[in-house]
C-alpha cells in the first residue's frame, strides 16, 4: 500500500512542483528523492509495518511476490532517472510533468503488482497506459512522437476494450471479480461454461496486447521507435514487466491448468513461439539500435512468456529475476544510445576507443540481454527454461526457445561488433564523469547478480 | 585449494592486465602470472591430498548449485597444458606487438580462466559457466586482432558454439529436475536414473555442444576460418587446449551420464568421426595456407580421439580411453608447437601460403630442424610422443570396429602427405622472393620449440608418467561402464 | 427479458466496434468505435450485475450481491473520461501537425 | 437465467411514457420542418446562398484551427463532469453513510481541488491574454 | 414481454398529457418572446408590441406565422444534413427536458388517479442534465455546419460556456441531494410539501449559484456570448432562416420556462401551495390550484431573468469563464462540503 500510495502523493506533489520551482534541473532531483523515499516506504511494507492500514477489501493483496517485485520496478525507475534524468529534460518543455507521470505510472505498476480483483487489474493497466500515451507522444513537434503516441493510444484503449469485454463476460460467467472466485469455478465446474472461457480469451488476448506478444506485437516497434529514446527506456522495461507480473498473476496455475475447454498450453506454445520467431528475425534485419532494442524487447517478450507457460515457483523468482535483469540492462543501454548523436549501428563504430568505458559497459548490457553467463541475463534466462523443463513435456519448445537465443545474439553482438572491431568515430554527447561511474556500477550490479542471483532473489524469501 | 588458484591468478592478474599501461608492461605481468600459474598447475600434479585438490563452496543454494572444484588425474593432466601453453605462447610470441597490449593480455588471462575453470568443475552449472566463460575472451580476441574477415568468422565460431552450448543447457536442466537431491553436483548426474529415450536426445543434446566445440565432423565448420582469422597466439590456445574442452567434456560428463545412449549411439557418433577424419584429411592436402592445414589436420586427429572415446565402452576399449587421455596432452603439445613456428613465419614474412614461400631451411635452420620434429609429431612417428597416444586409440578403435579402425587409419598416411608437404613446400625447395632475405627466428621462439620438442621426445620415449596420471579417471569411467 | 438477449446485443454493439476499428481510417471515428466497445461492455455488466442481484434479492431483500458489476462501470466511465481527454489531445496534436486525422498517415514509421 | 423484475420505483415501464415522448417530439419537429420546406418560397441566388459575413467578402473555409483553449474547456469539462458525476451517488447515500463517508469523499473531493488547483495555477484557465 | 402486459388506458392517459404538455411549453414559450418586449419596454419606459391584437396579445401568433412563410435558405458551403440536424436537436431536447417534472399532484378523473408527470423515474435529476447537456450539441451542430466563421466562434464559444457552467450547476446540486436523499423531483417536492420550509431555505448558496448556472445555460444575458450581436454578428444562427430559426428561438424561451419550473421544483417547493396544507382541499382542486401555483412561480424567475437582461451589461468573455471557472465551482464546492459537515453534525 505504501508504494501506491505515495507514489500517488509525490506525483503530485512533483505536479504541483513544477509550477513553484522554476529550475528546470531540479525536478530531477525531486524525483529522485521520491523514489528513494518510495523505494525506503516499498522495502518497509515488505518487512511489515505499512503506513496506511487501508482496508482495500481484499481487492489488493500485499505477498511479498508484487511488494518484491515493486521494490525491482522503483530502484530500477530510480536508476532510470539518475542515469537519463538529463535526457528527460530534453525530451520537451514540460520536465516536472515526465516526472509526474513517471510516478503515476509507478502507481499503476504497483497496483498491478498486488491486483486481487479484475477492478483492479483493468484499473492498474489504465493507471499504467494513460501517462505512457502522453509520454510517447511529449516530443510535439515531431511527427514520428505524434504517430507513435496515436498509434499506441489507439492499439492500447483498443486492447482495453477486449480486456474489459474479457472481464464482462468472466464476471457473467463467474459472478465476480475476485480471483480466488474465480479460480475456484474454474476448478469446480465440469465443463466451463462459454461465457468464462471466452471472457478469458479475451483476456489473454489483451494481456498479450499489453505486453506486446505476437500477433499483437505489431503496435510495438512503431511506438518505442517514434517514442523518444528516453521514454522509451522506460516503456521497454519496467512498464513491460508489470504487464508480465500481472499477466502472471491473471493467469495463475489453477486457472490455466484445470479448464478443458481450451488447450492453454498449446495456445500459451503458439503465442511464444511466434513471438520468439517475430521478435528475433525482425530484429535481425534493423538498421537503428533503437529499433533493433524495440524487436528485441519483443523477442524477450517472447522469453517472458514461458514464465506463463510454466507457472511454477521457478517461472515466478524468474519472471522477478528476468524484470530485474533486463529492466536493468535494457535502460543502460539506452542511457548509452541517447548519448549517441547517431543511433543506427554505424553510429556506434570505434566507440570503443573514444568511450572505452561506455562501451564496456554497454557490452555488459548487451551480454546480459543475450544471456550469457557471469550477467544476470543468463540467470533470468535460465529461470525461464529450468520453469519449463520442470512442468515437463514440451521440451522441444525448450530447445526452439535456445535457438532464438543463439539469434538473438547476432543482433546483440552487432552492437559490440560496431563498438569494438569497427573504426567510426563513435560520436557522444558530452559525457559527465558521474554518469560514467553511474553506468560501471549498473554493469557491476548486472554481473553481481550473474554471479550471485540470490543477492537478489534472497530478498524475495526474507 | 590449488584449483581455486588456478582460476583467481589468472582472472585478477587478468583484470589488473587491462589497466597496465604501455607496451612492455603487460606482457611481463602476463607472461609472470602464466609462469606462477604453471608452477601452482606443476604443485597441483604432484599433490595427492583431497583437501588441497577440492573445494567446495556453497554457490547458489536455492538452485542447489555449488561452486565445487576438484581435481583428479585427468584435470591435472589438462590443467597442466592449459597452464604449460600459456607461458608457451607468451614466450615465442614475446616479440610480437599487438595493438592494446593490456587488453589482449588481459583477455588471454581470463580466457586461461575459463579454460581452467571447465576442466576443474564438479558442478555442472559452474562447468557450464565456464565454458561459457572461455568463449567470451575468445571471441574477443579473435575479432580484435584477428585477419581481416575476422569478424564474421568470429561471430559464426560464438553463434555456433554458443548455440551448442545453449543446448547443453536444455539438457542440463532437465537432468537437474531428475537428479533426486535437485543438484548440479558430479555425483547426482552420474547417478541420475534416465530412460533410454530420455537418455537419447539428452546424449545429443550434450554432445552437439561438445561436438562443436572439438570440433567433430559435420560442426567442425567454423574451425578453419576461425583458426585462419584469429591471431595466431589465440589460434594456438583455441586449438592446443580449447579444443580439448569439447572431449574432456565427453569424456566427463558425457560418458558416465548417459551409457546406455552412448552404447546406442556409438556406431554413428564413431562413423561420423571416421568421416571427418578422412574428409578432414583430404581437403588438408589440397589447402594453400599453413593455417588452414594445420586445422584441418587438428579437425582428423580430434577426430581420431572422438572415435577412440566413443570405442572405449566396449571390452578392451579403455586402452583407446587411455590413449586420448595422453594424445589429448600430446596434441596439444604438438599443436601449439606448429602454430608456434606458424607465427614465427608470418610474423617475419607476413604470409602463410604456400605459393609465396620456400627454402626456408636455408635461410633459418634452427626453426627448421624445431618445425620438422614438430611435422613428425604431428604425423605420430614413433619416438614422438603422438605415437604412443595414436598406438593406443587405434587398439581400442580396432577392438570396436575393424572396419572403422582401418578407414581411420589410412588417415596416418594422409597426414603423413599433407604434413610432409607442409615441410616441403615451406622449408625446401629454392628460396622465392619473399624468403631471400629471410633469417632464423627469435631466441624466444627457438627456445619454447626447443621445450616442446624435448617434451615430445621425451613423451615419445617415455609416455608411463602421463599414463599413470590419467589412469584413475580412465578407471573411473570404465567402472561406470561396466556398471550398467 | 431472458440475458441471452443482453449478451447479443452486447455482442453486436462490441463487434461493431471492433469492425470499425479496423475498417475505419479516420482516429476520431476509430476512437468512437472504442468508446463504443466500451459501451458494450457497460451494458454488459449492468445487465450481469442486475441478473446477480435479481438472483439475490429473491433470497434476500438486503442483498447486495452483484453491485460490484455497476461499480465496475463507473470505473470504466471514469477511466473513458480519461482516454477521452488523452486521446483527443493526441489525435489535435496530430492533427495539428498533419492536418489530417487519418490513420493512413500513421506507416510513416515503418521504413 | 432471466433479470427478476423488482417492484421498486426502477422499472422500465417508467421509461416508457419518456419513449412515447420522444417520438412525440420527433414527430412534432419532422412536421415543422416539412411543413415550413413546403410553405416558404423558393427562390435562390447565388448571393443569397453565400455565407454571410456581414457584406464582407468571406474567406475560404471556416473550418479553419481554433483556439486550442476551447478545446482544453471541452477536455476538462470531460474529466471534472465525470467527477461531479460520482458525487451524486454519494449524495443520494449520504446520510446511510455517515463520517466514513464523509472522509472517502473528502479525499476525493481533495483529489478534485488538486487537480483544480493544478489546472488554474497551469494557466489552463487564463483567457484574458 | 412486458410491452404488450402494458395498461392501455395508461398509454392514452400519458399521451394526453405529453400533448398537454408540450403545447403548454409552447404557447408560453410563444408569449415570453412576446413577454421580454413588453418587460423592456417596461423597463425601458417603451411601449413594446401594441399593434396586433389588443395591447399586441397576437404579435406572437403572427411572428410564428411569418416564420412559416419565410424563405428557407441553406447556404451552399455548409452540410445541408448537419445544418438541419442542429435546430432539431436543439428543438428536440428542449421538448424533452420537461418529461420528468411533476407538474402538481395527482388528479382524480374517471375513477383514475392520474399523476400530473409524464415519467416518474428515480434519476429524474440525472435525467435533467442528461437531457440539457444535450443542448449543446444543437448549438455546436449548427454552428459548425454553417461553415462561417462567426458561427463558428459563437458556437465555440457557447459550448464552452455551456459545459463550464454544467459543472457548477451539477456541484451546486449535490448539496441539495444531500439533504433530499433522492433523485426523484416528485420526491423531492413532496419532502417540501411535508417538511416545513422550502429548500432555498437550508440552501440559499446553492440556489444562488444554480440560478446563475441556469442563466448561463439558456445563454441569457448577461450571459449571452454567443450571440453577441456587437462581436459575433448573430451568433451561432446567423445564417439560419425561417422555421429553423425559430426553433432555435423556441428552444431557448422553452428552455429558459422549463429551468424556471425545475428550480421552482427544486428549491420553492414545486406545486406546493404556500400557506396552505393541501391536505384540506379537495384533491382535485389542490391539483389544479398547484399547477398553477407552480407556473406562478414559474413566470417569477422568468421575469427575473428578464429584468436581469434589461439591467445588466454583458460579460467579457473571459470574465464569464471565470467567473464560471474561479468564482462558481469553488463556492459550489465549499457549498457541498459545508452542507455535509452540517447535515452530518445534526445527525
Amino acid at each position: 500500500m505504501n508504494a501506491i500510495i505515495l507514489s500517488a502523493i509525490w506525483g503530485v506533489v512533483m505536479m504541483f512542483s513544477s509550477v513553484l520551482v522554476k529550475n528546470k534541473g531540479a525536478f530531477r532531483h525531486i524525483a529522485a528523492l521520491g523514489l528513494l523515499v518510495l523505494l525506503a516506504a516499498n522495502i518497509c511494507d515488505s518487512y511489515g509495518p505499512s503506513f496506511f492500514p487501508i482496508n482495500t477489501h481484499d481487492m489488493l493483496r500485499f505477498d511479498s511476490f508484487g511488494l518484491f517485485f515493486n521494490s525491482i520496478a522503483i530502484a530500477s525507475t530510480l536508476i532510470f532517472v539518475l542515469l537519463s534524468g538529463k535526457d528527460i529534460e530534453k525530451a520537451g518543455s514540460y520536465v516536472a510533468e515526465y516526472f509526474v507521470l513517471i510516478f503515476f505510472v509507478l502507481c499503476g505498476v504497483c497496483i498491478l503488482s498486488s491486483f486481487n480483483t479484475l477492478l483492479m487489474l483493468f484499473l492498474g493497466i489504465e493507471i499504467l497506459s494513460i501517462p505512457l500515451y502522453i509520454l510517447t507522444g511529449s516530443d510535439k513537434r515531431n511527427l514520428k512522437s505524434n504517430e507513435a503516441a496515436l498509434k499506441y493510444f489507439l492499439m492500447g484503449s483498443f486492447s482495453t476494450g477486449i480486456m474489459l469485454m474479457g472481464i464482462a463476460l468472466v464476471y457473467g460467467g463467474t459472478g465476480s471479480f475476485q480471483l480466488e472466485v474465480i479460480r475456484s469455478v474454474f476448478g469446480s465446474y465440469k465443463g466451463v461454461s462459454f461465457l468464462e472461457v471466452t471472457g478469458l480469451l479475451f483476456l489473454l488476448v489483451a494481456m498479450c496486447f499489453k505486453v506486446s506478444a505476437a500477433p499483437f506485437h505489431f503496435w510495438t516497434p512503431d511506438v518505442y521507435d517514434g517514442a523518444p529514446a528516453v521514454f522509451t527506456s522506460f516503456m521497454a522495461t519496467i512498464v513491460k514487466a508489470a504487464g508480465f507480473i500481472a499477466f502472471l498473476k491473471l493467469f495463475d496455475a489453477r486457472v490455466a491448468d484445470t479448464s478443458t475447454a481450451v488447450n492453454w498450453k498449446m495456445l500459451f506454445c503458439i503465442i511464444i513461439i511466434s513471438t520468439l520467431l517475430i521478435g528475433n528475425i525482425t530484429a535481425v534485419f534493423q538498421q537503428s539500435v533503437k529499433r533493433m532494442l524495440a524487436y528485441s524487447s519483443i523477442a524477450q517478450a517472447g522469453f517472458m512468456l514461458f514464465a506463463l507457460f510454466s507457472l511454477n515457483d521457478f517461472a515466478r523468482e524468474g519472471l522477478l529475476l528476468y524484470a530485474a535483469a533486463y529492466s536493468l540492462a535494457t535502460i543502460g543501454i539506452f542511457a548509452i544510445l541517447l548519448k549517441m548523436k547517431d543511433y543506427t549501428f554505424e553510429g556506434f563504430n570505434g566507440l570503443a576507443k573514444k568511450q572505452p568505458l561506455l562501451a564496456a559497459a554497454n557490452t555488459v548490457f548487451l551480454l546480459s540481454l543475450a544471456g550469457i553467463p557471469l550477467t544476470a541475463g543468463f540467470f533470468a534466462k535460465y529461470y525461464m527454461l529450468a520453469s519449463v523443463v520442470k512442468t515437463g513435456g514440451y521440451t522441444w519448445m525448450v530447445v526452439v526457445g535456445v535457438l532464438f537465443a543463439a539469434v538473438s545474439a547476432y543482433y546483440y553482438f552487432r552492437v559490440i561488433q560496431a563498438m569494438y572491431f569497427k573504426d567510426g568515430e563513435g560520436r557522444t554527447e558530452e559525457v559527465s564523469g558521474s554518469f560514467k561511474i553511474g553506468v560501471a556500477l549498473l554493469a557491476g550490479l548486472i554481473i553481481l547478480f550473474g554471479i550471485q542471483p540470490q543477492a537478489l532473489l534472497n530478498w524475495f524469501y526474507f | 585449494m590449488i584449483p581455486v588458484l588456478l582460476i583467481l591468478i589468472p582472472v585478477i592478474t587478468g583484470l589488473i592486465a587491462f589497466f597496465l599501461p604501455g607496451e612492455k608492461a603487460p606482457k611481463i605481468w602476463t607472461l609472470l602470472s602464466a609462469i606462477v600459474t604453471l608452477g601452482v598447475a606443476v604443485a597441483g600434479v604432484y599433490s595427492h591430498r583431497a583437501a588441497e585438490l577440492n573445494f567446495d563452496e556453497s554457490w547458489i543454494p536455492m538452485l542447489g548449485a555449488r561452486f565445487s572444484l576438484s581435481m583428479d588425474g585427468m584435470a591435472k593432466m589438462l590443467c597442466l597444458l592449459t597452464a604449460a601453453s600459456f607461458p608457451l605462447v607468451f614466450g615465442a610470441t614475446y616479440r610480437n606487438d599487438y595493438p592494446k597490449p593490456g587488453n589482449f593480455y588481459g583477455l588471454m588471462l581470463l580466457l586461461q580462466a575459463g579454460l581452467m575453470g571447465v576442466f576443474l568443475a564438479s558442478d555442472c552449472l559452474l562447468f557450464y559457466f565456464f565454458w561459457e566463460l572461455a568463449l567470451i575472451p575468445a571471441y574477443f580476441l579473435c575479432s580484435a586482432w584477428g585477419g581481416e574477415r575476422r569478424i564474421a568468422v568470429t561471430f559464426k565460431f560464438f553463434v555456433y558454439t554458443f548455440l551448442g552450448s545453449l543446448l547443453m543447457l536444455v539438457a542440463i536442466l532437465y537432468i537437474y529436475f531428475r537428479t533426486p537431491d535437485q543438484s548440479f553436483a558430479l555425483e547426482s548426474f552420474y547417478n541420475v536414473q534416465l530412460t533410454a529415450k530420455e537418455q537419447g536426445w539428452l546424449f545429443w543434446a550434450f554432445f552437439i555442444a561438445f561436438a562443436i566445440k572439438m570440433p567433430v565432423f559435420p560442426f567442425h565448420t567454423w574451425q578453419p576460418d576461425t583458426y585462419e582469422q584469429a591471431p595466431t597466439a589465440v589460434t594456438a590456445i583455441l586449438s592446443g587446449v580449447m579444443v580439448k574442452m569439447g572431449l574432456y567434456a565427453v569424456i566427463r560428463w558425457l560418458l558416465p551420464v548417459f551409457p546406455e545412449a552412448v552404447a546406442h549411439f556409438d556406431h554413428c557418433v564413431i562413423w561420423l568421426a571416421v568421416a571427418g577424419i578422412i574428409y578432414a584429411s583430404l581437403i588438408a592436402i589440397r589447402q594453400d595456407d599453413i593455417k588452414r592445414l594445420i586445422a584441418y589436420s587438428s579437425i582428423a586427429h580430434i577426430g581420431l580421439m572422438a572415435a577412440a572415446i566413443f570405442a572405449s565402452h566396449k571390452a578392451g576399449g579403455e586402452i583407446g580411453l587411455q590413449g586420448v587421455m595422453i594424445q589429448m596432452f600430446n596434441h596439444g603439445v604438438n599443436v601449439i608447437g606448429l602454430w608456434i613456428v606458424v607465427d614465427a613465419i608470418e610474423q617475419q614474412l607476413g604470409s602463410r601460403k604456400f605459393s609465396e614461400l620456400g627454402g626456408l631451411a636455408q635461410r633459418a635452420p634452427g626453426l627448421a630442424i624445431l618445425f620438422v620434429i614438430m611435422a613428425f609429431a604431428n604425423i605420430a612417428l614413433p619416438l614422438t610422443n603422438a605415437f604412443v597416444g595414436e598406438f593406443m586409440m587405434f587398439n581400442g578403435l580396432f577392438r570396436f570396429s575393424f572396419a572403422a579402425a582401418a578407414v581411420a587409419g589410412i588417415s596416418i598416411i594422409l597426414a603423413a602427405v599433407y604434413t610432409l608437404g607442409m615441410v616441403q613446400k615451406v622449408f625446401y625447395g629454392n628460396t622465392v622472393p619473399r624468403t631471400e632475405n629471410a633469417v632464423d627466428s627469435d631466441l624466444s621462439v627457438k627456445l619454447m620449440l626447443a621445450i616442446l620438442a624435448v617434451v615430445i621426445i621425451g613423451l615419445g620415449v617415455y609416455p608411463q608418467p602421463m599414463i599413470q596420471l590419467t589412469n584413475d579417471a580412465v578407471e573411473a569411467v570404465i567402472t561406470k561402464f561396466h556398471s550398467i | 427479458m431472458p440475458i441471452q438477449y443482453y449478451i447479443a446485443l452486447a455482442a453486436c454493439l462490441f463487434c461493431i466496434g471492433v469492425v470499425g476499428v479496423l475498417v475505419r481510417r479516420n482516429a476520431i471515428i476509430i476512437f468512437m468505435c472504442i468508446e463504443l466497445m466500451l459501451n458494450a461492455v457497460n451494458l454488459l455488466l449492468v445487465a450481469f450485475s442486475k441478473m446477480y442481484h435479481g438472483t439475490a434479492y429473491a433470497h434476500d431483500v438486503n442483498s447486495t450481491a452483484g453491485i460490484e458489476g455497476q461499480l465496475f462501470v463507473f470505473f470504466i466511465m471514469v477511466v473513458a473520461a480519461a482516454e477521452v481527454s488523452v486521446g483527443l489531445a493526441v489525435i489535435v496534436m496530430m492533427y495539428r501537425n498533419v492536418h489530417s486525422t487519418d490513420v493512413n498517415f500513421l506507416n510513416r514509421l515503418k521504413n | 437465467m432471466t433479470l427478476l423484475v423488482e417492484p421498486p420505483l426502477n422499472n422500465a415501464t417508467n421509461y416508457f411514457p419518456i419513449g412515447v415522448q420522444f417520438l412525440f417530439a420527433i414527430g412534432f419537429v419532422v412536421v415543422m420542418m416539412f411543413v415550413t420546406h413546403w410553405l416558404g418560397p423558393k427562390r435562390k441566388t447565388g448571393d443569397k446562398l453565400a455565407n454571410f459575413a456581414s457584406g464582407i467578402e468571406s474567406h475560404g473555409d471556416a473550418r479553419h484551427p481554433v483556439a486550442i483553449k476551447y478545446f482544453l474547456v471541452a477536455i476538462l469539462f470531460v474529466l471534472f463532469d465525470v467527477e461531479v458525476i460520482f458525487f451524486y451517488p454519494y449524495a443520494v447515500n449520504f446520510k446511510m453513510l455517515g463520517w466514513g463517508g464523509f472522509w472517502a469523499v473528502m479525499m476525493f473531493v481533495s483529489f478534485f481541488v488538486i487537480g483544480f488547483f493544478y489546472i488554474i495555477k497551469k494557466g489552463a484557465l487564463q483567457w484574458e491574454d | 414481454m412486458h410491452l404488450l402486459a402494458l395498461d392501455w388506458m395508461m398509454l392514452i392517459e400519458k399521451l394526453v398529457l405529453i400533448a398537454v404538455i408540450i403545447t403548454v411549453s409552447l404557447v408560453v414559450a410563444m408569449y415570453l418572446t412576446y413577454g421580454e418586449r413588453k418587460v423592456a419596454a417596461f423597463l425601458q419606459d417603451r411601449r413594446g408590441p401594441n399593434r396586433a391584437g389588443p395591447a399586441g396579445l397576437l404579435q406572437p401568433l403572427a411572428d410564428g406565422l411569418k416564420l412559416f412563410f419565410k424563405e428557407e435558405i441553406i447556404p451552399n458551403s455548409s452540410n445541408r444534413f448537419l445544418f438541419v440536424l442542429g435546430p432539431c436537436l436543439a428543438m428536440l431536447t428542449a421538448m424533452m427536458s420537461c418529461a420528468v417534472v411533476p407538474w402538481g399532484s395527482d388528479f382524480t378523473m374517471f375513477g383514475r388517479t392520474i399523476s400530473l408527470q409524464i415519467a416518474d423515474v428515480n434519476i429524474g435529476i440525472l435525467y435533467v442534465f442528461g437531457v440539457v447537456s444535450m443542448g449543446v450539441y444543437g448549438i455546436m451542430i449548427g454552428g459548425w455546419a454553417s461553415n462561417n466563421k462567426f458561427s463558428l466562434l459563437a458556437a465555440l464559444r457557447g459550448a464552452s460556456q455551456v459545459i463550464s457552467y454544467e459543472l457548477a450547476m451539477g456541484i451546486s446540486l449535490i448539496a441539495l441531494l444531500m439533504m433530499t436523499n433522492t433523485l426523484s423531483l416528485k420526491t423531492i417536492v413532496e419532502q417540501q410539501m411535508n417538511g416545513s420550509w422550502w429548500n432555498v431555505v437550508y440552501q440559499p448558496l446553492g440556489f444562488l449559484i444554480f440560478f446563475v448556472c441556469a442563466m448561463a445555460e439558456c445563454n441569457r444575458a448577461p450571459f449571452d456570448l454567443p450571440e453577441a450581436e456587437s462581436e459575433l454578428n448573430m451568433g451561432y444562427h446567423q445564417e439560419y432562416s425561417s422555421m429553423k430559426l425559430g426553433f432555435y428561438l423556441f428552444s431557448e424561451y422553452i428552455n429558459m420556462f422549463i429551468s424556471s419550473i425545475i428550480m421552482a421544483t427544486l428549491f420553492f417547493g414545486g406545486y406546493d401551495i404556500p400557506f396552505v396544507n393541501e391536505a384540506n382541499l379537495a384533491p382535485n382542486l389542490a391539483a389544479v390550484l398547484g399547477v398553477v401555483c407552480l407556473l406562478g412561480k414559474s413566470l417569477i424567475f422568468i421575469f427575473v431573468f428578464m429584468w436581469i437582461r434589461w439591467t445588466l451589461p454583458r460579460f467579457r468573455y473571459d470574465q464569464l469563464m471565470n467567473l464560471g471557472w474561479k468564482a462558481l465551482i469553488p463556492l459550489a464546492l465549499l457549498n457541498m462540503v459545508g452542507t455535509a459537515v452540517i447535515e452530518l453534525w445534526k445527525q
